[in-house]
Protein backbone atom coordinates (compact mmCIF):
# COMPACT_ATOMS: atom_id res chain seq x y z
CA UNK A 1 0.00 0.00 0.00
CA UNK A 2 1.24 2.98 -1.00
CA UNK A 3 1.91 6.13 2.12
CA UNK A 4 1.35 9.38 1.61
CA UNK A 5 2.82 12.23 3.77
CA UNK A 6 2.07 15.61 3.12
CA UNK A 7 3.56 19.25 4.44
CA UNK A 8 2.23 22.49 4.00
CA UNK A 9 4.17 25.63 4.38
CA UNK A 10 3.68 29.74 4.55
CA UNK A 11 5.24 30.79 0.66
CA UNK A 12 8.08 32.09 3.05
CA UNK A 13 11.44 31.42 1.68
CA UNK A 14 12.54 31.22 5.27
CA UNK A 15 10.81 27.35 5.00
CA UNK A 16 13.30 26.23 2.06
CA UNK A 17 15.36 24.18 4.75
CA UNK A 18 12.65 22.71 6.27
CA UNK A 19 11.26 21.83 3.23
CA UNK A 20 14.80 20.17 1.71
CA UNK A 21 15.31 18.62 5.12
CA UNK A 22 12.04 17.17 5.00
CA UNK A 23 12.92 15.78 1.60
CA UNK A 24 16.14 14.05 2.87
CA UNK A 25 14.67 12.88 5.66
CA UNK A 26 11.81 11.24 3.72
CA UNK A 27 13.95 9.83 1.12
CA UNK A 28 16.11 8.33 3.68
CA UNK A 29 13.29 6.61 5.11
CA UNK A 30 12.29 5.19 1.82
CA UNK A 31 15.96 3.89 1.22
CA UNK A 32 16.03 2.05 4.52
CA UNK A 33 12.69 0.44 4.07
CA UNK A 34 13.84 -1.07 0.93
CA UNK A 35 17.44 -1.41 2.51
CA UNK A 36 19.23 -0.21 -0.54
CA UNK A 37 22.76 0.12 1.24
CA UNK A 38 25.50 2.17 -0.11
CA UNK A 39 24.68 5.23 -2.50
CA UNK A 40 21.33 6.22 -0.63
CA UNK A 41 23.05 9.91 -0.17
CA UNK A 42 22.50 10.47 -3.86
CA UNK A 43 18.86 9.48 -4.07
CA UNK A 44 18.30 11.25 -0.93
CA UNK A 45 20.13 14.42 -2.30
CA UNK A 46 18.12 14.61 -5.22
CA UNK A 47 15.13 15.23 -3.32
CA UNK A 48 16.60 17.28 -0.87
CA UNK A 49 18.15 19.12 -4.09
CA UNK A 50 14.83 19.07 -6.21
CA UNK A 51 12.82 19.92 -3.27
CA UNK A 52 15.00 23.40 -2.34
CA UNK A 53 14.68 24.18 -5.96
CA UNK A 54 10.97 23.48 -6.48
CA UNK A 55 9.84 25.13 -3.15
CA UNK A 56 12.16 28.68 -3.92
CA UNK A 57 10.68 28.28 -7.22
CA UNK A 58 7.08 28.32 -5.57
CA UNK A 59 8.26 31.45 -3.78
CA UNK A 60 10.21 33.45 -5.70
CA UNK A 61 7.31 33.14 -8.49
CA UNK A 62 4.82 33.69 -6.55
CA UNK A 63 2.55 37.30 -6.23
CA UNK A 64 3.66 38.86 -3.24
CA UNK A 65 0.71 41.13 -3.75
CA UNK A 66 -1.28 38.42 -3.05
CA UNK A 67 0.48 37.67 1.12
CA UNK A 68 1.70 34.18 1.73
CA UNK A 69 0.03 31.64 0.06
CA UNK A 70 0.87 28.12 1.41
CA UNK A 71 2.57 25.26 -0.55
CA UNK A 72 1.62 21.89 -0.44
CA UNK A 73 4.72 19.23 -0.45
CA UNK A 74 3.53 15.51 -1.12
CA UNK A 75 5.22 12.71 -0.95
CA UNK A 76 4.50 9.31 -2.07
CA UNK A 77 6.01 6.00 -1.34
CA UNK A 78 5.45 3.01 -3.40
CA UNK A 79 7.61 0.00 -3.44
CA UNK A 80 10.72 1.13 -5.35
CA UNK A 81 9.36 4.33 -6.32
CA UNK A 82 9.25 7.96 -4.58
CA UNK A 83 7.43 10.52 -5.66
CA UNK A 84 6.87 14.12 -4.72
CA UNK A 85 4.61 16.84 -6.04
CA UNK A 86 5.31 20.57 -5.00
CA UNK A 87 1.85 22.94 -5.16
CA UNK A 88 1.64 26.78 -5.73
CA UNK A 89 -0.79 29.60 -6.64
CA UNK A 90 1.17 31.04 -8.88
CA UNK A 91 0.56 31.86 -12.25
CA UNK A 92 0.93 29.03 -14.91
CA UNK A 93 4.65 29.06 -16.07
CA UNK A 94 5.85 27.05 -19.27
CA UNK A 95 8.84 24.83 -18.34
CA UNK A 96 10.29 25.05 -21.76
CA UNK A 97 13.49 27.45 -20.64
CA UNK A 98 16.68 27.52 -22.40
CA UNK A 99 19.66 26.43 -20.64
CA UNK A 100 21.64 29.19 -19.08
CA UNK A 101 25.34 30.05 -20.80
CA UNK A 102 27.61 28.95 -18.90
CA UNK A 103 30.45 31.45 -20.28
CA UNK A 104 28.42 34.23 -19.40
CA UNK A 105 28.33 33.22 -15.18
CA UNK A 106 24.95 33.45 -15.53
CA UNK A 107 23.60 33.61 -11.44
CA UNK A 108 20.14 32.12 -12.60
CA UNK A 109 18.40 29.37 -14.24
CA UNK A 110 19.80 26.58 -13.13
CA UNK A 111 16.55 25.15 -10.87
CA UNK A 112 14.93 22.93 -13.59
CA UNK A 113 18.27 22.17 -15.50
CA UNK A 114 19.10 20.23 -12.25
CA UNK A 115 15.69 19.06 -11.23
CA UNK A 116 15.47 17.16 -14.77
CA UNK A 117 18.78 16.06 -14.34
CA UNK A 118 18.32 14.47 -10.49
CA UNK A 119 14.85 12.69 -11.25
CA UNK A 120 13.48 10.40 -13.51
CA UNK A 121 10.49 11.92 -14.65
CA UNK A 122 9.29 15.42 -14.13
CA UNK A 123 6.04 16.81 -15.50
CA UNK A 124 4.72 20.19 -15.08
CA UNK A 125 0.81 20.74 -14.78
CA UNK A 126 -2.04 23.05 -14.06
CA UNK A 127 -4.73 21.61 -11.75
CA UNK A 128 -7.45 23.72 -9.99
CA UNK A 129 -5.94 26.96 -10.26
CA UNK A 130 -2.02 25.78 -9.16
CA UNK A 131 0.47 24.60 -10.63
CA UNK A 132 2.20 21.22 -9.83
CA UNK A 133 5.58 19.71 -10.18
CA UNK A 134 5.89 16.72 -10.07
CA UNK A 135 8.74 14.31 -9.61
CA UNK A 136 9.38 10.46 -9.64
CA UNK A 137 12.89 8.78 -8.70
CA UNK A 138 12.88 5.07 -8.94
CA UNK A 139 15.71 3.30 -6.41
CA UNK B 1 24.74 29.44 7.66
CA UNK B 2 27.89 30.65 9.52
CA UNK B 3 30.65 32.45 7.73
CA UNK B 4 34.34 32.07 9.12
CA UNK B 5 36.58 34.79 7.95
CA UNK B 6 40.56 33.98 8.65
CA UNK B 7 43.89 34.77 6.85
CA UNK B 8 46.62 32.93 5.76
CA UNK B 9 50.15 33.91 4.88
CA UNK B 10 47.96 37.10 3.22
CA UNK B 11 45.18 35.44 1.48
CA UNK B 12 41.45 35.89 2.78
CA UNK B 13 39.89 32.22 3.87
CA UNK B 14 36.13 31.96 4.14
CA UNK B 15 34.85 29.07 5.41
CA UNK B 16 31.06 28.68 4.98
CA UNK B 17 29.60 26.32 6.94
CA UNK B 18 25.50 24.98 6.80
CA UNK B 19 23.39 25.66 4.02
CA UNK B 20 23.09 27.86 1.17
CA UNK B 21 19.98 28.20 -0.46
CA UNK B 22 17.46 30.60 -1.20
CA UNK B 23 16.94 32.13 2.48
CA UNK B 24 20.71 32.32 3.32
CA UNK B 25 22.54 33.57 -0.28
CA UNK B 26 21.69 37.26 0.37
CA UNK B 27 23.87 37.20 3.57
CA UNK B 28 26.60 35.33 1.32
CA UNK B 29 26.17 38.24 -1.11
CA UNK B 30 26.45 40.67 1.41
CA UNK B 31 29.55 39.31 3.04
CA UNK B 32 32.37 42.02 2.55
CA UNK B 33 35.22 39.86 0.90
CA UNK B 34 33.01 37.59 -0.72
CA UNK B 35 31.75 40.94 -2.56
CA UNK B 36 34.68 43.07 -2.98
CA UNK B 37 35.26 42.32 -6.15
CA UNK B 38 39.09 43.22 -5.71
CA UNK B 39 40.01 41.18 -3.39
CA UNK B 40 41.08 37.21 -4.22
CA UNK B 41 40.19 34.51 -1.32
CA UNK B 42 39.92 31.31 -0.86
CA UNK B 43 36.46 29.67 -0.16
CA UNK B 44 36.65 26.70 2.24
CA UNK B 45 33.74 24.67 1.49
CA UNK B 46 34.65 21.09 4.28
CA UNK B 47 31.59 22.35 6.51
CA UNK B 48 28.91 23.11 3.95
CA UNK B 49 26.27 20.37 4.41
CA UNK B 50 24.14 21.39 1.15
CA UNK B 51 23.93 23.91 -1.42
CA UNK B 52 21.48 24.38 -4.14
CA UNK B 53 21.10 26.49 -7.05
CA UNK B 54 20.49 29.60 -5.39
CA UNK B 55 23.58 29.43 -3.27
CA UNK B 56 25.33 28.35 -6.60
CA UNK B 57 24.11 31.57 -8.10
CA UNK B 58 25.51 33.84 -5.69
CA UNK B 59 28.70 31.93 -5.18
CA UNK B 60 29.19 32.55 -9.49
CA UNK B 61 28.37 36.13 -9.34
CA UNK B 62 30.86 37.12 -7.04
CA UNK B 63 33.30 34.92 -8.58
CA UNK B 64 32.07 36.78 -12.13
CA UNK B 65 32.82 40.43 -10.53
CA UNK B 66 36.54 39.41 -8.96
CA UNK B 67 37.36 37.94 -12.10
CA UNK B 68 35.80 41.16 -14.10
CA UNK B 69 38.08 43.36 -11.47
CA UNK B 70 41.19 40.84 -11.97
CA UNK B 71 40.92 38.84 -8.39
CA UNK B 72 40.29 35.38 -7.65
CA UNK B 73 37.81 33.16 -6.03
CA UNK B 74 39.14 29.63 -5.46
CA UNK B 75 37.58 26.42 -4.22
CA UNK B 76 38.58 24.05 -1.56
CA UNK B 77 37.14 20.83 0.33
CA UNK B 78 33.42 20.40 -1.25
CA UNK B 79 32.10 17.54 0.04
CA UNK B 80 30.18 14.85 -2.52
CA UNK B 81 26.79 16.87 -2.22
CA UNK B 82 28.09 20.04 -3.16
CA UNK B 83 30.22 19.07 -5.81
CA UNK B 84 27.40 16.98 -7.41
CA UNK B 85 26.01 20.87 -8.04
CA UNK B 86 28.67 22.01 -9.82
CA UNK B 87 28.88 18.75 -11.89
CA UNK B 88 25.46 18.64 -13.07
CA UNK B 89 25.48 22.11 -13.64
CA UNK B 90 29.00 22.16 -15.89
CA UNK B 91 29.70 24.98 -13.46
CA UNK B 92 32.62 23.37 -12.35
CA UNK B 93 34.43 24.59 -15.04
CA UNK B 94 34.58 28.04 -13.84
CA UNK B 95 36.44 27.47 -11.02
CA UNK B 96 39.51 26.75 -9.84
CA UNK B 97 38.73 23.72 -7.17
CA UNK B 98 41.05 22.30 -5.06
CA UNK B 99 41.21 19.62 -2.22
CA UNK B 100 42.95 20.88 0.09
CA UNK B 101 42.82 24.90 1.45
CA UNK B 102 46.70 24.92 1.88
CA UNK B 103 47.26 23.83 -2.38
CA UNK B 104 44.07 27.01 -2.66
CA UNK B 105 46.17 29.53 -0.68
CA UNK B 106 49.65 28.65 -2.37
CA UNK B 107 47.88 28.89 -5.44
CA UNK B 108 46.25 32.40 -4.45
CA UNK B 109 49.65 33.21 -3.07
CA UNK B 110 51.58 32.54 -6.27
CA UNK B 111 48.70 34.17 -8.84
CA UNK B 112 49.50 37.41 -6.76
CA UNK B 113 53.23 37.43 -7.12
CA UNK B 114 52.81 37.12 -10.96
CA UNK B 115 50.70 40.14 -11.12
CA UNK C 1 2.11 37.38 11.89
CA UNK C 2 1.81 33.05 12.98
CA UNK C 3 3.14 31.19 10.44
CA UNK C 4 1.77 28.04 10.41
CA UNK C 5 3.47 24.28 9.00
CA UNK C 6 1.75 20.95 8.78
CA UNK C 7 2.74 17.63 8.32
CA UNK C 8 0.39 14.75 7.68
CA UNK C 9 1.85 11.18 8.51
CA UNK C 10 0.34 7.65 8.03
CA UNK C 11 -0.58 6.70 11.66
CA UNK C 12 2.44 3.92 11.01
CA UNK C 13 5.53 3.85 13.73
CA UNK C 14 7.58 3.58 10.76
CA UNK C 15 7.26 7.55 10.32
CA UNK C 16 8.31 8.35 14.13
CA UNK C 17 11.36 9.27 13.09
CA UNK C 18 10.18 12.17 10.57
CA UNK C 19 8.20 13.71 12.60
CA UNK C 20 10.41 14.09 15.41
CA UNK C 21 13.29 15.00 12.92
CA UNK C 22 10.76 18.03 11.00
CA UNK C 23 9.79 18.93 15.12
CA UNK C 24 13.49 19.44 15.78
CA UNK C 25 13.97 21.23 12.01
CA UNK C 26 10.53 23.13 13.10
CA UNK C 27 12.36 24.49 16.89
CA UNK C 28 15.83 25.12 15.56
CA UNK C 29 14.00 27.51 12.30
CA UNK C 30 11.95 29.15 15.25
CA UNK C 31 15.36 29.54 17.54
CA UNK C 32 17.23 30.42 14.72
CA UNK C 33 14.91 33.56 13.68
CA UNK C 34 14.70 34.58 17.28
CA UNK C 35 18.31 34.89 16.90
CA UNK C 36 18.69 33.07 19.84
CA UNK C 37 22.36 32.18 20.86
CA UNK C 38 23.79 29.11 22.45
CA UNK C 39 21.61 26.61 24.60
CA UNK C 40 19.18 25.91 21.91
CA UNK C 41 20.30 22.48 21.44
CA UNK C 42 17.81 22.50 24.77
CA UNK C 43 14.93 23.92 23.04
CA UNK C 44 14.93 21.90 19.77
CA UNK C 45 15.42 18.84 21.40
CA UNK C 46 12.26 19.15 23.42
CA UNK C 47 10.17 19.58 20.55
CA UNK C 48 12.01 16.27 19.08
CA UNK C 49 11.52 14.19 22.14
CA UNK C 50 8.11 15.64 23.15
CA UNK C 51 6.67 14.58 19.36
CA UNK C 52 7.96 11.62 19.36
CA UNK C 53 6.41 10.46 22.28
CA UNK C 54 2.77 12.09 21.21
CA UNK C 55 3.03 10.65 18.13
CA UNK C 56 4.17 6.83 19.50
CA UNK C 57 1.79 7.02 21.32
CA UNK C 58 -1.03 8.42 18.72
CA UNK C 59 -0.32 5.14 16.58
CA UNK C 60 -0.07 2.78 19.60
CA UNK C 61 -3.13 3.69 21.08
CA UNK C 62 -4.38 3.62 17.74
CA UNK C 63 -7.50 1.50 16.85
CA UNK C 64 -4.97 -1.27 14.14
CA UNK C 65 -8.07 -2.83 12.92
CA UNK C 66 -9.47 0.65 11.20
CA UNK C 67 -6.34 0.32 9.04
CA UNK C 68 -3.91 3.45 9.15
CA UNK C 69 -5.42 6.92 9.93
CA UNK C 70 -3.44 10.16 9.90
CA UNK C 71 -1.69 11.74 12.20
CA UNK C 72 -1.79 15.58 12.16
CA UNK C 73 1.27 17.76 13.25
CA UNK C 74 0.38 21.59 13.37
CA UNK C 75 3.40 23.60 14.37
CA UNK C 76 2.47 27.71 15.24
CA UNK C 77 4.97 29.59 15.31
CA UNK C 78 4.61 33.12 17.12
CA UNK C 79 6.90 36.35 18.57
CA UNK C 80 8.68 34.17 20.73
CA UNK C 81 6.27 30.55 21.38
CA UNK C 82 6.30 27.34 19.31
CA UNK C 83 3.39 25.41 19.81
CA UNK C 84 3.04 21.71 18.30
CA UNK C 85 -0.34 20.22 18.52
CA UNK C 86 -0.49 16.11 17.53
CA UNK C 87 -4.15 14.83 16.40
CA UNK C 88 -5.36 11.38 16.29
CA UNK C 89 -8.68 9.63 15.64
CA UNK C 90 -8.12 6.87 18.50
CA UNK C 91 -10.51 6.46 21.64
CA UNK C 92 -10.44 9.08 24.00
CA UNK C 93 -8.08 8.68 26.93
CA UNK C 94 -7.02 10.61 30.42
CA UNK C 95 -4.19 12.59 30.74
CA UNK C 96 -3.86 12.01 34.27
CA UNK C 97 -1.41 8.61 34.36
CA UNK C 98 0.12 7.89 37.45
CA UNK C 99 4.10 8.15 37.45
CA UNK C 100 6.02 5.15 37.30
CA UNK C 101 7.91 3.27 39.93
CA UNK C 102 11.65 3.97 38.97
CA UNK C 103 12.71 1.47 41.12
CA UNK C 104 10.63 -1.73 39.94
CA UNK C 105 12.68 -0.92 36.48
CA UNK C 106 9.11 -0.26 34.74
CA UNK C 107 9.64 -0.03 30.50
CA UNK C 108 6.77 2.32 29.73
CA UNK C 109 5.13 5.06 31.16
CA UNK C 110 7.73 7.68 30.71
CA UNK C 111 6.02 9.39 27.59
CA UNK C 112 3.83 11.76 29.27
CA UNK C 113 5.91 12.78 31.95
CA UNK C 114 8.29 13.77 29.61
CA UNK C 115 6.41 15.75 27.66
CA UNK C 116 4.98 17.51 30.99
CA UNK C 117 8.91 18.31 32.13
CA UNK C 118 10.17 19.63 28.99
CA UNK C 119 6.99 21.65 27.57
CA UNK C 120 5.88 24.93 29.10
CA UNK C 121 2.19 24.10 28.71
CA UNK C 122 0.52 20.93 27.84
CA UNK C 123 -3.01 20.30 27.21
CA UNK C 124 -5.12 17.56 26.20
CA UNK C 125 -8.34 17.61 24.52
CA UNK C 126 -11.30 16.42 22.28
CA UNK C 127 -12.09 18.29 19.23
CA UNK C 128 -13.79 16.81 16.16
CA UNK C 129 -13.72 13.39 17.68
CA UNK C 130 -10.09 13.83 17.44
CA UNK C 131 -7.72 13.41 20.35
CA UNK C 132 -5.72 16.75 20.35
CA UNK C 133 -2.60 17.16 22.18
CA UNK C 134 -1.32 21.07 22.17
CA UNK C 135 2.31 21.96 23.79
CA UNK C 136 3.84 24.99 23.97
CA UNK C 137 7.28 26.41 24.60
CA UNK C 138 8.52 30.29 25.09
CA UNK C 139 11.51 31.17 23.99
CA UNK D 1 19.72 2.41 13.80
CA UNK D 2 22.58 0.72 13.43
CA UNK D 3 24.04 -1.65 16.07
CA UNK D 4 27.78 -2.85 16.21
CA UNK D 5 29.38 -5.12 18.55
CA UNK D 6 33.15 -5.63 19.41
CA UNK D 7 34.88 -7.67 21.81
CA UNK D 8 37.59 -5.65 24.38
CA UNK D 9 39.57 -7.61 27.37
CA UNK D 10 36.89 -10.02 27.02
CA UNK D 11 33.73 -7.62 27.42
CA UNK D 12 31.56 -6.95 24.74
CA UNK D 13 30.67 -3.68 23.92
CA UNK D 14 27.87 -3.16 22.12
CA UNK D 15 27.74 0.32 20.21
CA UNK D 16 24.20 2.18 19.30
CA UNK D 17 24.25 4.29 16.49
CA UNK D 18 21.27 6.97 15.35
CA UNK D 19 18.33 6.84 16.65
CA UNK D 20 16.42 4.33 19.02
CA UNK D 21 12.92 5.33 19.24
CA UNK D 22 9.53 3.16 18.66
CA UNK D 23 10.44 2.53 14.70
CA UNK D 24 13.85 1.37 15.91
CA UNK D 25 13.78 -0.21 19.66
CA UNK D 26 12.34 -4.00 18.38
CA UNK D 27 14.92 -4.47 16.88
CA UNK D 28 17.61 -3.39 19.62
CA UNK D 29 15.45 -6.02 21.79
CA UNK D 30 16.20 -8.86 19.58
CA UNK D 31 19.75 -8.27 19.62
CA UNK D 32 21.76 -11.21 21.20
CA UNK D 33 24.10 -9.78 23.16
CA UNK D 34 21.60 -6.77 24.71
CA UNK D 35 18.73 -9.60 25.12
CA UNK D 36 20.85 -12.31 27.01
CA UNK D 37 20.02 -11.60 30.61
CA UNK D 38 23.42 -13.50 31.99
CA UNK D 39 25.50 -11.43 29.52
CA UNK D 40 27.47 -8.63 31.08
CA UNK D 41 28.34 -5.63 28.21
CA UNK D 42 29.11 -2.55 28.11
CA UNK D 43 27.07 -0.10 25.53
CA UNK D 44 28.63 2.40 23.69
CA UNK D 45 25.95 5.98 23.14
CA UNK D 46 28.93 7.98 22.04
CA UNK D 47 27.64 7.75 18.35
CA UNK D 48 23.72 7.81 19.32
CA UNK D 49 22.00 10.65 18.26
CA UNK D 50 18.17 10.30 19.43
CA UNK D 51 16.45 7.93 22.25
CA UNK D 52 12.65 8.34 23.41
CA UNK D 53 11.11 6.39 25.89
CA UNK D 54 10.45 4.09 23.80
CA UNK D 55 13.94 3.74 23.47
CA UNK D 56 14.73 4.09 27.19
CA UNK D 57 11.83 1.35 27.65
CA UNK D 58 14.20 -1.41 25.84
CA UNK D 59 17.27 -0.73 27.18
CA UNK D 60 15.60 -0.33 30.97
CA UNK D 61 13.50 -4.08 30.01
CA UNK D 62 17.50 -5.80 29.07
CA UNK D 63 18.86 -3.96 32.22
CA UNK D 64 16.29 -5.60 34.65
CA UNK D 65 16.83 -8.90 33.00
CA UNK D 66 20.55 -9.10 33.31
CA UNK D 67 20.59 -7.59 36.69
CA UNK D 68 18.25 -10.63 37.96
CA UNK D 69 20.39 -12.73 36.47
CA UNK D 70 23.25 -11.51 37.98
CA UNK D 71 24.65 -9.57 34.92
CA UNK D 72 25.25 -6.33 34.30
CA UNK D 73 24.58 -3.54 31.99
CA UNK D 74 27.16 -0.69 31.78
CA UNK D 75 26.43 2.60 29.83
CA UNK D 76 29.04 5.52 28.43
CA UNK D 77 29.67 8.25 26.41
CA UNK D 78 26.28 9.73 26.33
CA UNK D 79 25.71 13.08 24.99
CA UNK D 80 23.86 15.65 26.26
CA UNK D 81 20.22 14.87 24.67
CA UNK D 82 20.50 11.52 25.69
CA UNK D 83 21.64 12.19 29.03
CA UNK D 84 18.86 14.61 29.44
CA UNK D 85 15.96 11.69 29.03
CA UNK D 86 17.73 9.65 31.72
CA UNK D 87 17.72 12.74 34.07
CA UNK D 88 14.27 13.84 32.97
CA UNK D 89 12.55 10.49 34.09
CA UNK D 90 14.86 9.81 37.15
CA UNK D 91 16.07 6.43 35.55
CA UNK D 92 19.65 7.54 35.47
CA UNK D 93 19.78 5.91 38.94
CA UNK D 94 19.07 2.46 37.83
CA UNK D 95 22.54 2.59 35.37
CA UNK D 96 26.27 3.11 36.31
CA UNK D 97 26.88 5.41 33.77
CA UNK D 98 30.27 6.10 32.79
CA UNK D 99 32.27 9.25 30.81
CA UNK D 100 34.85 6.77 28.80
CA UNK D 101 34.16 3.27 27.37
CA UNK D 102 37.40 2.54 28.66
CA UNK D 103 36.40 3.08 32.30
CA UNK D 104 33.24 1.03 31.91
CA UNK D 105 35.10 -1.80 30.44
CA UNK D 106 37.63 -1.94 33.59
CA UNK D 107 34.73 -1.80 35.68
CA UNK D 108 33.25 -4.65 33.93
CA UNK D 109 36.58 -6.49 34.33
CA UNK D 110 36.51 -5.80 37.75
CA UNK D 111 32.98 -7.30 38.47
CA UNK D 112 33.43 -10.73 36.54
CA UNK D 113 36.43 -10.98 39.13
CA UNK D 114 34.60 -10.18 42.02
CA UNK D 115 32.02 -12.49 41.05
N1 LIG E 1 6.67 27.48 -9.38
C1 LIG E 1 6.83 28.36 -10.39
N2 LIG E 1 5.93 29.34 -10.59
C2 LIG E 1 6.10 30.22 -11.59
N3 LIG E 1 7.13 30.20 -12.45
C3 LIG E 1 8.07 29.24 -12.31
C4 LIG E 1 7.98 28.28 -11.28
N4 LIG E 1 9.02 27.45 -11.38
C5 LIG E 1 9.75 27.86 -12.43
N5 LIG E 1 9.19 28.96 -13.01
C6 LIG E 1 9.69 29.67 -14.22
O1 LIG E 1 10.69 28.85 -14.82
C7 LIG E 1 11.93 29.59 -14.95
C8 LIG E 1 13.12 28.66 -14.79
O2 LIG E 1 13.24 28.24 -13.42
P1 LIG E 1 14.66 27.74 -12.87
O3 LIG E 1 15.22 26.79 -13.85
O4 LIG E 1 14.46 27.24 -11.50
O5 LIG E 1 15.60 29.01 -12.88
P2 LIG E 1 15.54 30.37 -12.05
O6 LIG E 1 14.44 30.28 -11.07
O7 LIG E 1 16.88 30.49 -11.44
O8 LIG E 1 15.28 31.43 -13.10
C9 LIG E 1 11.85 30.67 -13.90
O9 LIG E 1 12.65 31.77 -14.26
C10 LIG E 1 10.36 30.99 -13.87
O10 LIG E 1 10.04 31.91 -14.89
N1 LIG F 1 -2.69 9.59 21.67
C1 LIG F 1 -3.18 8.74 22.60
N2 LIG F 1 -4.29 8.01 22.34
C2 LIG F 1 -4.80 7.18 23.27
N3 LIG F 1 -4.24 7.00 24.49
C3 LIG F 1 -3.14 7.69 24.83
C4 LIG F 1 -2.56 8.60 23.90
N4 LIG F 1 -1.49 9.16 24.51
C5 LIG F 1 -1.40 8.62 25.73
N5 LIG F 1 -2.40 7.74 25.94
C6 LIG F 1 -2.64 6.99 27.21
O1 LIG F 1 -1.84 7.57 28.23
C7 LIG F 1 -0.98 6.59 28.84
C8 LIG F 1 0.35 7.20 29.25
O2 LIG F 1 1.13 7.50 28.13
P1 LIG F 1 2.71 7.62 28.25
O3 LIG F 1 3.03 8.47 29.42
O4 LIG F 1 3.24 8.09 26.95
O5 LIG F 1 3.23 6.18 28.59
P2 LIG F 1 3.22 4.82 27.74
O6 LIG F 1 2.71 5.13 26.37
O7 LIG F 1 4.64 4.35 27.76
O8 LIG F 1 2.30 3.92 28.51
C9 LIG F 1 -0.85 5.49 27.80
O9 LIG F 1 -0.55 4.26 28.38
C10 LIG F 1 -2.22 5.52 27.11
O10 LIG F 1 -3.16 4.77 27.85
Amino acid sequence: MNSVITLTLPGDIRFSRLASQTASNTASLFTDTCNAGAGNWEFSHAFELAVSEAFTNAVNYGDRMQGTRNITITFTIEQRKLTVAIRDANAPFSAETPEPDIETYPEHGYGLMLIRTLMDTVTICRENGENVITMTKQL
Amino acid sequence: MTITETLSSGITIVELCGTIDASTAPELQRHQAISDPTQTIVIDLARLDFLDSSGLGAIIGAARRKEESGANMLLSCMNQKVRRVFDITGTVRLFHIFDETAAAIDYATTLRKSQ
